[in-house]
């Protein structure tokens, strides 16, 4: 069996198994937790934004590979980012995952591991889970900020 | 060591042109179709289907026939003792709704309680759960022993005078052990209390026999027999149903109705409302032929060998955290286990399976509240069928030990 | 003149070795089955069944999907607007009650009522005539033009305040004229009310259009379109379902639950417990699959014609007495026609005409109080579908002929 | 077609056009009134009994074919009969309707036509009503006896 193959491809597991952001510590100014109901999955994104940029980020839970994955390849995406810039960024793998990434694909690659999972449709939420609680995350706010 | 089962070519699913590696261990989830009961419900759709029980014409008075017929078929597999009656339903989770609405609810009051058992399924839990909001009383819970079995003196205990029903699971969906439960039947009518037996996964490995077990309900659903979805059964002893409501309502269902009231009928067609699911109840009945045909005591222990094995194969890999380790005083085997992957999450060991071609389910199984008092979100579970085989299970701990080496991560503290 | 029917072929209970002489009027009770239909059913059944929404594997996510496109299919079907929501439930029947336990039945209180009207089925009377018993509310009853249809009017007369629902079929299944249903949801929603329309009779014959319509809730049952028993629809437009609590409690239902508290999910699966019966929306779906690819303009000017031609047929025959004579006013023919003949009780009909292979209804077609407000305690219906032809009528007259000749008696003073 | 073969027997029709029995004017000492849920049939059967026999025997009511042949022919087979042997009078027509009459069926002769009814299951009851009315009428004595 070629393991590397199918859902669970190199660089997917390359993150799994060496998570960025996973269980970091830093001065949390917005968090939120998330969870799919299917699998039980539970994950907790942790941002410091200050400055207008995300000048830190973190997530912990219980979670599979596809959401540890996903996670931790969006601590690597958003990490620095102005917060201005944001909602585009976090468009392009979040459409991918859904398989609505309509552009040219190279200018994605760095997701094109994530680009399968459009293909396994029970796992499509495992890979948005973290993105979607980032953007929780970052509209908490008013309950969140130290 | 036969390598595939002597029943598996019955089963179309593994065919050359459908799906010939199917490796299928979720079996307590729903039983794949033999050919059979798929033949008989095609048949009936071609060339006999009709409404039962309001046509005065020989098709409908067959189909009519096909019911009444396919509930003594069903009375006669549980050896439901005479003068109890039987509904057919939507399935083990409508019975079990029917029960908690129409039995117990019109004697609920502040002061009753229910017991059911921590081990139940979502449909043995949230119907008394909901009565007992309403009605702010007590919803008990009775604890397990350390052999994944309900612990009889505790719930005892829990048992008083405002007990209004126990409602507890014949063979629980996530542990797979056999309850006692004809001794808790008579723990119960002790204290004049009834019980209800959810045996959605008892029906399948071996013969129920209601007679022995002496309790007031008993469900199930024919897809986890072998049969179809849509077509359950609810059995009521003595005459439990006429002192009961109806609880869905609709036409086939009074005497006589005007504008301003109606006057149900006295029978198990109060409980069966508007148009019988003919097609459903014969594939169920198609598969007790099925089973009976085969015969009992073979399938009894083609399960049992084929559960001795997975549960020894199992205990070999030492990245295998059963849920509850198998306990060699508990007399029956479990015809399922539940189990994690150390450091692996139960969603990635099943997909990966997938990928292998082997179906298990992972997640909670409709038992949330069991998993937290495990301490987990999920886990894995492979369950046993009539098609199965040793050589499934070889399958499942190769792909095991793949997943194991693929994903396995050490947690941080 | 065809003889007959150009689909009659596509159902295989006319083939030689079942029932070629077969003269099937009953399609107001269960629609034949095509083969197409059954084909599908058989297919997924040997080679796709496996538990929907719960599992992670390939076939469960199959089966999923086909839930899931399923959906989408029903909602085309019906023009649903965006945004409504379908829920799968076990027919028409168990529909109606989800919307008067779960919409109306928290909102009900002494004061309240709920309008109906006097053609209903006692699917769309009893769960309402049990609320208003509970809550010593007002069930009123909307009354009939002349021409069998609901009088607008007056049933606007009979809306206040104090309103909580409006529920009347699309088309009666004792007299078959289609109800003025855009109208009457206009006058409701004027003021406030929302509006359920049980759909069971109307879904065969024309195209349903919830978006002109404009109902709050539609119902129908599968096996009245061609499709299996054990499945039907509920339609809720808009947000109607998220602010209804579940009916049937069971699996899959819920986001979190512990043995204190469950929480809900919001989506039409919150009305789906247990297993879903996915060969009943197989065979559902491949039913509307099936009509569509026939078209509906073929299908309704097939059935008009037939009708006209019945209704003609039957206004010759100075013995039979229809319960509502034909009015040239009303714009739409009926699918059915329900009469009595002259001194001939409707059973001995029945079994006459069955004696001669002609399959009618015969009884109050479960809708006791309509007969009494006739006056009468039963009726023969005659209903008509796909595989009908001008010839089953002419064979429908001379039985009744027949009938008359045999059984007329003259009644005592 | 041959419109006296199957389920409508001479007999019966005859029964039926001419019933024995039907809207007769009697003194009442016993009643009692029976429906049939499926097809609607109501049958009321009226009795006098006096001395220990039925002296009279009537029925009325809106019922089918098969309903008012067998109420007819229970009025020819009960009438004048000791109260004492009901019992055993009625047993040979209900067993012979539900085909459960074992023995030789000449000795039940006169019941010919009831006996085809068992091979229509859906008018088994029909059939039966008359006789089951009769069963609840003689048992009514407390609130009927004039
Ligand atoms: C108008 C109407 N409503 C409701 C029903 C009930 O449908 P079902 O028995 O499929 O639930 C029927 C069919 O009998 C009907 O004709
Ligand atoms: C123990 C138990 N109870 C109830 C159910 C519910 O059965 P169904 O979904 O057929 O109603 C199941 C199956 O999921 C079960 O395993």
């Amino acid at each position: 069996m070629n393991t590397t193959a199918g859902l669970y491809q190199k660089v997917l597991l390359e993150h799994h198994k060496n998570p960025l952001g996973f269980h970091n510590k830093i001065a949390i100014t917005h968090s939120a937790t998330g969870a799919n109901v299917v699998c039980g999955d539970e994950i907790t994104v942790e941002v410091n934004i200050t400055a207008g940029k995300v000048q830190e980020l973190a997530f912990l839970g219980d979670s599979c590979a596809i959401c540890r994955a996903s996670a931790s390849m969006m601590c690597q995406h958003l990490l620095h980012q102005p917060l201005s810039q944001i909602a585009n960024l976090i468009k392009v793998p979040m459409d991918l995952i859904k398989g609505e990434y309509t552009a040219a694909v190279n200018s994605a690659e760095c997701f094109s591991s994530l680009a399968v999972i459009k293909q396994y449709p029970v796992r499509m939420q495992c890979a948005l889970l973290p993105w979607q609680t980032f953007i929780s995350a970052i509209n908490n706010k008013n309950e969140q900020r130290g | 060591m036969a390598t595939t089962s002597a029943w598996k070519h019955d089963f179309p699913i593994f065919s050359a042109n459908a799906h010939p590696k199917l490796c299928y261990l979720d079996s307590a989830a729903t039983c794949l179709t033999p050919k059979h009961v798929a033949d008989a419900m095609y048949h009936y759709q071609c060339y006999s289907h009709a409404n039962s029980h309001k046509g005065l014409y020989q098709l409908s008075a067959n189909a009519t026939e096909l019911v009444e017929k396919g509930r003594n078929k069903v009375a006669e597999f549980l050896n439901a003792p005479t003068q109890s009656e039987l509904v057919f339903t939507s399935g083990t989770t409508e019975s079990i709704n029917i029960v908690a609405n129409c039995f117990v609810a019109p004697k609920m009051n502040r002061d009753a309680n229910i017991v059911i058992s921590s081990a139940e399924h979502h449909a043995n839990l949230l119907p008394w759960q909901e009565i007992c909001r309403l009605h702010d009383a007590e919803l008990r819970i009775a604890p397990l022993t350390l052999s994944g079995i309900i612990d009889t003196k505790a719930l005892d205990l829990l048992l008083d005078n405002n007990t209004l029903i126990v409602a507890i699971s014949h063979v629980s969906n996530v542990l797979g052990f056999i309850n006692p439960v004809a001794e808790i039947c008579q723990l119960a009518h002790k204290k004049g209390i009834a019980v209800l037996i959810d045996g959605a996964q008892a029906v399948a490995h071996g013969n129920v026999n209601i007679a022995e077990i002496g309790c007031d309900f008993y469900t199930f659903s024919a897809h986890k027999l072998y049969g179809p979805t849509g077509c359950g059964v609810l059995y009521a002893k003595g005459d439990h149903l006429s002192h009961m409501p109806p609880y869905i309502l609709g036409g086939g269902i009074i005497n006589k109705v005007t504008f301003q009231e109606a006057e149900y009928i006295n029978s198990p067609l109060k409980f069966e409302p508007g148009s019988h699911n003919v097609v459903g109840i014969v594939g169920l009945v198609e598969a007790i032929d099925y089973l009976n045909d085969i015969s009992w005591f073979d399938i009894t222990r083609h399960i049992s060998d084929l559960s001795t094995y997975l549960v020894d194969k199992l205990a070999d890999l030492d990245f295998v955290k059963p849920l509850l380790k198998h306990n060699c005083n508990v007399q029956s085997l479990p015809s399922l286990v539940s189990f994690q992957l150390e450091g692996v999450h139960a969603h990635d060991v099943a997909s990966l399976l997938d990928s292998e071609n082997i179906a298990v389910r992972a997640g909670h199984h409709c038992a949330q509240p069991l998993h937290q008092m495990f301490g987990v979100h999920s886990s894995i579970r492979s369950s046993l069928g009539l098609y199965n085989s040793y050589q499934d299970i070889d399958r499942l701990v190769i792909a095991l030990n793949n997943a194991y080496q693929l994903f396995a991560i050490r947690e941080l503290e």
